[in-house]
This record gives C-alpha cells, structure tokens and sequence, in this order.
C-alpha cells in the first residue's frame, strides 16, 4: 500500500521537497510518527492533516493511493 | 446534474490596478447592481528582527484551495443577496506595495455587498491553504503568520 | 493654527474605473499599508411605476457638502486606525451602470479599514447634503430615496 | 435686514429657483411660515432648515445675511 504525502510552507523546508511516497502505513497517526521519526524538525512545528483535501481531527485510516497533506498555519491573502 | 461554472482564483504574481478597473468595468452592464464591495490585500514591506521585507511569495495546496474557494463562493451566495463575486488571488512572488488578494462583491443593496465581502475575506484568511513567504531584502525568508 | 488641508471629493459626472485604477496605484508607494477597502455606489436602472431609471442627476449643497465630508474624514481617523481615505461623489448625470460614489479605506490591517469604510458610507448616505434626480427613459423624473 | 435661502431637490421644483432673498423675518420660524404662504406645497414636504450650514432643530434667531437652507431627506450615494 502507498500514499502520497504532500507537504507545505516550512515543512517543505525540513523534508527538502514538497512530496513523499510512503509504503506500510495504515493510519494518518502510523504516517505522522514514521514522519516525525525521519524528521525531527516536524515535531516541533503546528499542523493540520488533510486526507484527500479533506481536513481531519482524528486519526483516519489510510487506503492505497490516498493524497495526505501536512498543512502548517495558512497565511494567504 | 447541477453543472458547476470554473472560477479561476489564482493570478500568476500581483494583481494589478488595471486588472481591478477591468473587472469593475464588466460590471457596468449590469445594472440592477447598485454596490460594489472591494478589498484588496497589499503587501507591506514590514521590519521583522532589522529586516525589511521585499516580496511575498505565495505558494498553495492548489487542488484544496480551489474546491475551498468554491465551498466559500457558495457559502456567500447562501448568505447574502449578492449578484456576483469574485475572489482573486496571487501565486508567486508579490512585492512590497503590490496587491496579492481581491475580494469583489456586488449587490443591488450595499449593506449585503459590505458584509458578504468582509465574509469571504476573513474565511480565506482563516481556511484556504495558501502559504505566504516573506522574502527580505537580504534575501533571507520567514513564513508569514496571519493575525485575527 | 492647524492648517487643513483641501480633498476635493465633488467629481463632475460619472466615476470611471480608471479613476478607481489610478487611485489605486498612488497608494502602491505607501507600503506600509496592508488592506485597502472600496465602497463603490453604482446607479440601477429599476423600474418604478412601470418606468425605467435612465441616469441618476446629483446635485449638492456644495459648502455644506464638504464640510460635512471634512466632518466625516476626521471622524474616520479619530474612530478608525487608517493610513490613509479618500471620498468622491459625482454631481451631475450618472447613467445607470456607472458609478456615483466612490469610498476609498487604507490601513495597515484588514479590520479597520474595511469598519471604517463601512462606517463612512453610512455617514454619507445619511449626512451629506447630496439630492439624486432618478431621469426616466421618457425623460420624466423622481426624486431618489435613500433605503436605511 | 435680508437673509439668503437656499432650497434644494424637490423644493427647488416648487419655488422654480434655487435662491431667493427674503427680507424682514427675525427667525427661521417665521421665514417658514412666510415660504409655505407663498409656495403652498411647501407644506407637505419633509425637509430640514440648515442656518450658515449648520442643521438647527428648534427656531432660530436670524440675523442680517444669514444663509438659511431647507434641505429635504438626503438622496446621495
């Protein structure tokens, strides 16, 4: 199984690039501690998770191909 | 099925003067509109720690913003007895003095076009996935943190 | 003595949108300004008693008029955190689609911008001594009736 | 003693100018009764009396080359 990771704004500035392909997560919350694990950086920073530009408030399991976002603090406009 | 209209909301760098009297100018021909409500979001050259800031550039969760922006364009027309709106926002590298976001709303009636663009404008603010990157003069950056 | 300095705010005619352009542009150098807010009022062409409104003709008590305006731009600065703000009003014919006023907010945050240019278009439509003559396409008339 | 009055939208449409002088009234209540005997539909109009710019809200005394305005409900914007 394999999920698309795409990250944002200072994340993007830990990971070195805007997307990831991970295999072997079942949850948003298996994914954002293998995460955390690869970089440290990510731990100390605010997010929110989007699975399929949906916004979640609780760990959600993943199916194979799903798009999951790391979304630091919006500051459009 | 309901067939659902394409709004393009990303512009590609600064939204003009020009662009904006553009758009006003198609609404001359409707006229039950009797209001227009504009804001326009400008970029300041803020001093943060001894550094100036040069340019915003923005970046976004292109796909979810978009599908967002329709969320809050139907939300609007749900709201308020608008006539039409118009979200317009930057994507790359916007400078100092230059314009990086247009909300526009017309009414027949001004109290709906004021309250629905200040609407639309703090929901963009708190909920469309957009990343702004204060550049400084020095070339060093910082990520832009909104205020409320 | 406090010397005051003179806004013009009377336009003859209709305001254009590469009036709005420009006025728009001036404040590009002013870069610490981070929110502009505009009120445009256009003219509608609704139908009373079976007829058409063709134009709207304004005309003012024009001494009175500007310090009322005066009046209000003080107010606005006292009540509101503002850079800067502009009012314009036209006298004589406006065609129905153009626009006949035209209220122009700048500060460094959203909020206070866009409440005071709320709160001056309010003080305008109930305070200035400005009359609109609504000219039918038969070329009868009424005098115009500002709704709360 | 002569005071200017100035009338505007619909009022002008009644007395057919827009300034007349007027001599011989010592306040503004006495310059209204005057106008509504000369111009009758006066009466049923709504308006406010401005004296040198300033809208009073009870009769006012007037002076010689005082402006004295009537002024029906606003319409701009």
């Amino acid at each position: 199984m394999n999920v698309n990771v795409l990250v944002f704004g200072q994340i993007a500035d830990i990971t070195g690039k805007e997307s990831l392909s991970i295999t072997g997560v079942a949850s948003t919350d298996e994914l954002v501690q293998l995460l955390q694990q690869k970089y440290s950086g990510l731990k100390e920073l605010k997010y929110l998770v989007a699975v399929n530009k949906k916004i979640i408030q609780q760990s959600t399991e993943l199916k194979d191909n799903d798009t999951v976002a790391l979304l630091p603090p919006f500051s459009g406009g | 099925m309901k067939e659902m209209k394409k709004h393009a909301v990303f512009v590609d760098g600064a939204i003009t003067p020009g662009f904006v009297s553009e758009a006003l100018q198609k609404h001359s021909v409707n006229k039950n509109i009797g209001a227009h409500s504009l804001f326009l979001g400008q970029v300041r050259n803020d001093v943060i720690n001894g550094q100036k800031v040069a340019a915003i550039e923005y970046t976004a969760y292109n796909e979810m913003a978009e599908e967002k922006f329709q969320e809050i364009r139907e939300a609007a027309f749900e709201n308020f007895d608008l006539i039409c709106m118009h979200i317009y926002h930057s994507l790359g590298k916007v400078n100092a003095g230059e314009i990086s976001l247009f909300v526009f709303t017309s009414s027949t009636h001004r109290k709906e076009a004021i309250r629905a663009c200040e609407y639309i404008v703090e929901r963009i603010k708190k909920e469309a996935p957009v990343w702004g990157k204060e550049i400084f003069l020095n070339n060093e950056y910082q990520w832009k943190k909104n205020t409320d």
